[in-house]
């Protein structure tokens, strides 16, 4: 079920280099979000920025519910400026959860940049549900990345600041050269090119792979028709990233 | 007691707060954090014959205090709107208006006709900002004559109020307000988006699949505003004034030039309770200026004489 | 090096930056706060014959990422304009378009003539947004065949570069510029300002004395874009682009949909430098991109020829 | 001069219930302002609000301006979230200072709500000029009211809190029938109404006044001609507030 409401800032810290996580008081939303699912915010009281910025659940701890950003222009401007006692306006949980239940054993995520943002209560979820989990995390250069609340973390950056020098994509296909890994199944969130080169490794490799989907969006609930997504096949040309994902079955979307 | 509502050919809204054409979806999207009964009433997403998949992406762009979309009428044609979404439509104590999108005249009398079969819908209203495929694609809401022969054709087949939506991408709106009143329409909708265009200057593409798109939201508002004002000095049949409402105040602002009721559209992706609030803030404006009914309101604005909308040096 | 300049009919203009009419006075007003021999020109508020002292107040009304105003266009006239004001600008090194307005196609003539009698004028630019008193008040600029014959009777007049100020309030704005590059003339600037209007739900009144204005500034800038690319497609002569530019950024917009160079209004009011500061930006933003000539951006969208501007769905 | 400069905010502070001071380091502005002169100020850096916001000059100190204001819309919203180290983009001094050479022995100020801002300023430079000072403040109520670096204050609210209970100018105008004021000169900044009847009341009594107007301005600097006032003489009909004022000798112009 869907909320809208004002919550309290309770808390604003940096985990990594320009990557802000803010603390909401949100008991409601704490209570029915899973994870992959999203909030659309609004940032501003004003018109500018005017449509609401969607971000992920980051983790749900009780009744607060975290968002990790990174500042892109004017709306995570406008979040990063929040301070402990400010609020912001939530419309959510949205969108369809990453699919935890069945089919595998071992959860492999991969993220690249802020892509790790819905890991941390995935990871949570999934170790409720006793799945092995591994974690590639990818960024430019190391000082961008957090590893809090993963289990199991890999890293690849650009730069070789840190772990692997490359992309986190090709860094799991190294990783899965070498090590056998029990009935997997790859999550993947980040830019949408990191995201279509996990995908079609995933094809290549014929382990199944859900990917969050970024997409602009203005209603983040179905209505507006902004965030499609062309589907593989099915009567209809395009998926709806907001009601019909963000999470989708690579196979079952085509990215460009 | 406030008089909220107001009267189109015998229908009574309870309020004069519409939710726009693809703004609200079909009513059931946002159930859970809005009560839509307190709609004066919803105009659905414009319906097609077929169902349309609408444009490629990119089709949402946000420009300073507005939107561009491309839409490209993504619906669920005529047929599946009746089959899962009017039944929904049907529970609720608000008024349902069917908008209509076609690419011929004869797709829009279809459209009303197989309509007109339902039960459940309120009224009707013609989107005429779409390509005319018959003249090379031009929009049938640029061209008066077209726009008056759509409405002919309907007014000769529906007894429900039949409003026709304007485009604002024109000359003298006034002369398609006079145009259509004279060919029977019981009131006008306008403005619909305004055409605009944003550039992606490090790929050297437009932002949109579509090169140029729709202006929605705030940025509009004066647009509008001048819009309405220009239709109500020419038409008598009520007016419905649409275009970057965010407050009761901007809803206000539109009676005040002419408008009977409004339309709220895009403040909906924002605030998908604007439209209730927007009726509740009108409520709340009128108790404090001590008005007893919103029709007070309606083309109430008291202008300077010596000055003229249309010939004044800018 | 970067060549930045263009050519109007001969006439060398350093860069593709010009301050736009209204906004830049008579360009004295700032000079302690900019260099505006690094502007490509300057557009000098609208002259006619007789001086104007413009509407009462409020001239001025903001709007979200905009503004109206309704000056009445207060002016010093052109003869106090020759007196006062040309000398100052003839000690500039930037071109000098002098903007005309007039209420009757005789003097917009007159205004013109007396100008050709004087040093320091490089170029006309013809606010054809005037009511024409002989239609009533009719806006020339509206009118299609008007502004042809205005374009006409003063392409006689002057082998200057002659440039046309198109309205945006049209439903094709691309006839215009056609009409007027078959009267001869060098090039089209657009757009000016969008009817617009705002109202104080308190008073019940139009904010502004004469009810509507012009809205100028971001709020427009993706309907000038619109605008610009529209005629793009219609005329070979170049096309001066306006509306809404802030950033170095929005003129490239401008000039990737078919501008060849690009006029700051509102801009100037936000920060007097704005132009110099724009131009400055092209500059390295064309460095960045390897570009050797602004005018490689000219026209250089790419656009998915599936999709048309003018036909689409919104 | 006109100088545009980016000012640092060296201190803000509230002086009285809503009423903000703003210190910023101008050395510039400070050497060339005179007492009556605006400043235009740049309150974000989007479009919303769009254009700058006129603000008096309320004190010169050493290198520095401050700016006295209270909360009204979106502008000075922005304004009042100034910290310290924030900046400012500052235009000015712009327009006429108020005439404070000749002409007078006492300079009587006279001000509604936060007209008080150029006050201060314009306090030091007459008593440089040993000119005789008396203050008449209004305001809704006592909370609201100012004395700081004012001379000989008296007091007017609207409810009776503070001082004499009615308006500034009716607490003047009883002031006047019982004191004797030496070669007086009255000086006046608030809102539209006040000034005109202060206004009356100058003209009535035969006392030479300057008024400091509001008006609503884009540019502040004389290209927009969004500014007029009409005039109640003379060739041209209008003055522009900006540059042939803000202050205005009150015979010469007429308020409506
Ligand atoms: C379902 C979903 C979940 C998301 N979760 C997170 C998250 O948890 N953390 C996080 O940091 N970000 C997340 N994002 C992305 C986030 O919404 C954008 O970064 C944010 O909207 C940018 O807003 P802005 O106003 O700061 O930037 P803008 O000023 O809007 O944009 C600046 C630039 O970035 C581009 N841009 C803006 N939004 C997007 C987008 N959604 N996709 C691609 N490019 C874009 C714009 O085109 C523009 O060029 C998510 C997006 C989606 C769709
Ligand atoms: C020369 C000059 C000097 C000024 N000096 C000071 C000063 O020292 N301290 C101070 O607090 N204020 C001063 N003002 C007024 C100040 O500029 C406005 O309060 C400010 O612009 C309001 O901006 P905003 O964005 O907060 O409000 P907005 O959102 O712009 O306006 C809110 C409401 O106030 C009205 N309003 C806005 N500006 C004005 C105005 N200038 N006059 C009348 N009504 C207005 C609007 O119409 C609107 O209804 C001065 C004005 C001028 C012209
Ligand atoms: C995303 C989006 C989709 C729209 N779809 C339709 C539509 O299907 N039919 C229609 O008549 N108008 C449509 N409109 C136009 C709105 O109904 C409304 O006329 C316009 O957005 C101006 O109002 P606003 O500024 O309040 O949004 C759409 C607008 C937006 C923003
Ligand atoms: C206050 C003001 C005064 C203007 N005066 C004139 C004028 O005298 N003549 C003219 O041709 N255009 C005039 N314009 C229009 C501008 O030159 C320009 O076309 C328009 O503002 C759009 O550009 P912008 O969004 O960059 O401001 C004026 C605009 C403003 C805001
Ligand atoms: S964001 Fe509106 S439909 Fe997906
Ligand atoms: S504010 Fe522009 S002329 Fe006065």
């Amino acid at each position: 079920m869907i909320h809208q409401f004002v919550a309290p800032v309770t808390d604003h810290r940096l985990v990594a280099d320009g990557i802000h996580v803010l603390t909401l008081h949100a008991p409601a939303l704490a209570a029915d979000a899973m994870p992959g699912q999203f909030i659309n915010v609004r940032t501003t009281d004003g018109s500018l920025p005017l449509l609401r910025r969607p971000f992920s659940i980051a983790r749900v701890t009780g009744e607060s519910v975290e968002v990790l950003f990174n500042i892109i222009g004017l709306g995570t401007r406008m979040m990063g400026a929040r301070r402990v006692g400010d609020t912001l306006d939530v419309l959510g949980p949205l969108g369809v959860p990453f699919g935890i239940d069945s089919g595998f054993e071992t959860a492999v995520l991969v993220a690249g940049g802020v892509g790790v943002a819905p890991f941390p209560f995935l990871t949570a979820m999934l170790t409720q549900r006793r799945k092995k989990l591994i974690t590639f995390l990818g960024a430019r250069s190391a000082s961008q990345i957090t590893t809090e609340h993963l289990e199991n973390p890999h890293i690849a950056t650009d730069d070789g600041s840190g772990g692997f020098q490359g992309t986190v994509v090709q860094l799991l296909e190294r990783y899965l050269q070498t090590t056998p890994i029990e009935r997997p199944k790859i999550f993947g969130c980040g830019p949408t090119p990191m995201l279509k080169a996990l995908s079609d490794l995933s094809i290549r490799l014929g382990v199944p792979c859900e990917l969050s989907l970024e997409g602009d969006m203005a209603c983040g609930v179905g209505i507006c028709q902004g965030c499609p997504v062309e589907r593989v096949d099915g009567e209809k040309k395009y998926a709806l990233v907001c009601v019909e994902g963000p999470t989708f079955d690579c196979t079952k979307i085509r990215l460009t | 007691m406030l008089k909220e509502s107001f009267i189109l050919r015998g229908v009574e809204f309870k309020n004069r707060v519409l939710v726009a054409s693809g703004t609200f979806g079909y009513g059931n999207e946002v159930k859970e954090v809005v009560d839509v009964n307190r709609l004066g009433g919803i105009c659905t997403k414009s319906l097609s014959w077929k169902p349309r998949d609408g444009n490629p992406p990119r089709r949402i762009v946000e420009t300073p205090s507005g939107m561009l979309n491309s839409i490209g009428l993504a619906n669920v044609g005529v047929h599946a709107f009746i089959k899962e979404k009017l039944p929904y439509l049907r529970t609720l104590d608000t008024r349902i208006i069917a908008n209509i999108a076609a690419s011929s005249v004869q797709e829009y009398c279809d459209v009303l006709t197989l309509l007109e079969q339902e039960e459940g819908i309120d009224g009707y209203e013609i989107n005429v900002s779409c390509p005319n495929v018959k003249e090379g694609g031009l929009s049938f809401g640029t061209d008066c004559a077209m726009t008056k022969q759509i409405t002919l054709r309907l007014r000769a087949l529906t007894e429900k109020p039949l409003i026709i939506k304007l485009t604002p991408n024109v000359t003298h709106i006034s002369e398609f307000a006079r145009a259509v009143e004279d060919a029977g329409a019981d009131a006008v909708s306008l403005i619909n988006t305004v055409v605009g265009m944003a550039v992606d200057v490090h790929k050297r593409k437009p932002k949109l699949s579509t090169v140029t798109g729709g202006l929605s939201g705030p940025a509009i508002k004066p647009m509008a505003l001048a819009k309405v004002y220009e239709a109500a000095q020419v038409v008598n049949i009520p007016i419905i004034g649409i275009g970057g409402i965010m407050t009761a105040e901007d809803a206000i602002e539109f009676l005040l030039v002419g408008a009977t009721a409004v339309q709220v559209g895009t403040a909906n992706f924002i605030d998908p309770a604007a439209g209730t609030k927007i009726a509740e803030g009108m409520r709340q404006f009128a108790e404090r200026q001590g008005i007893t009914d919103l029709e007070q309101l309606v083309g109430a604005l008291e202008t300077n004489k010596d000055f003229s909308v249309l010939h004044s040096w800018l």
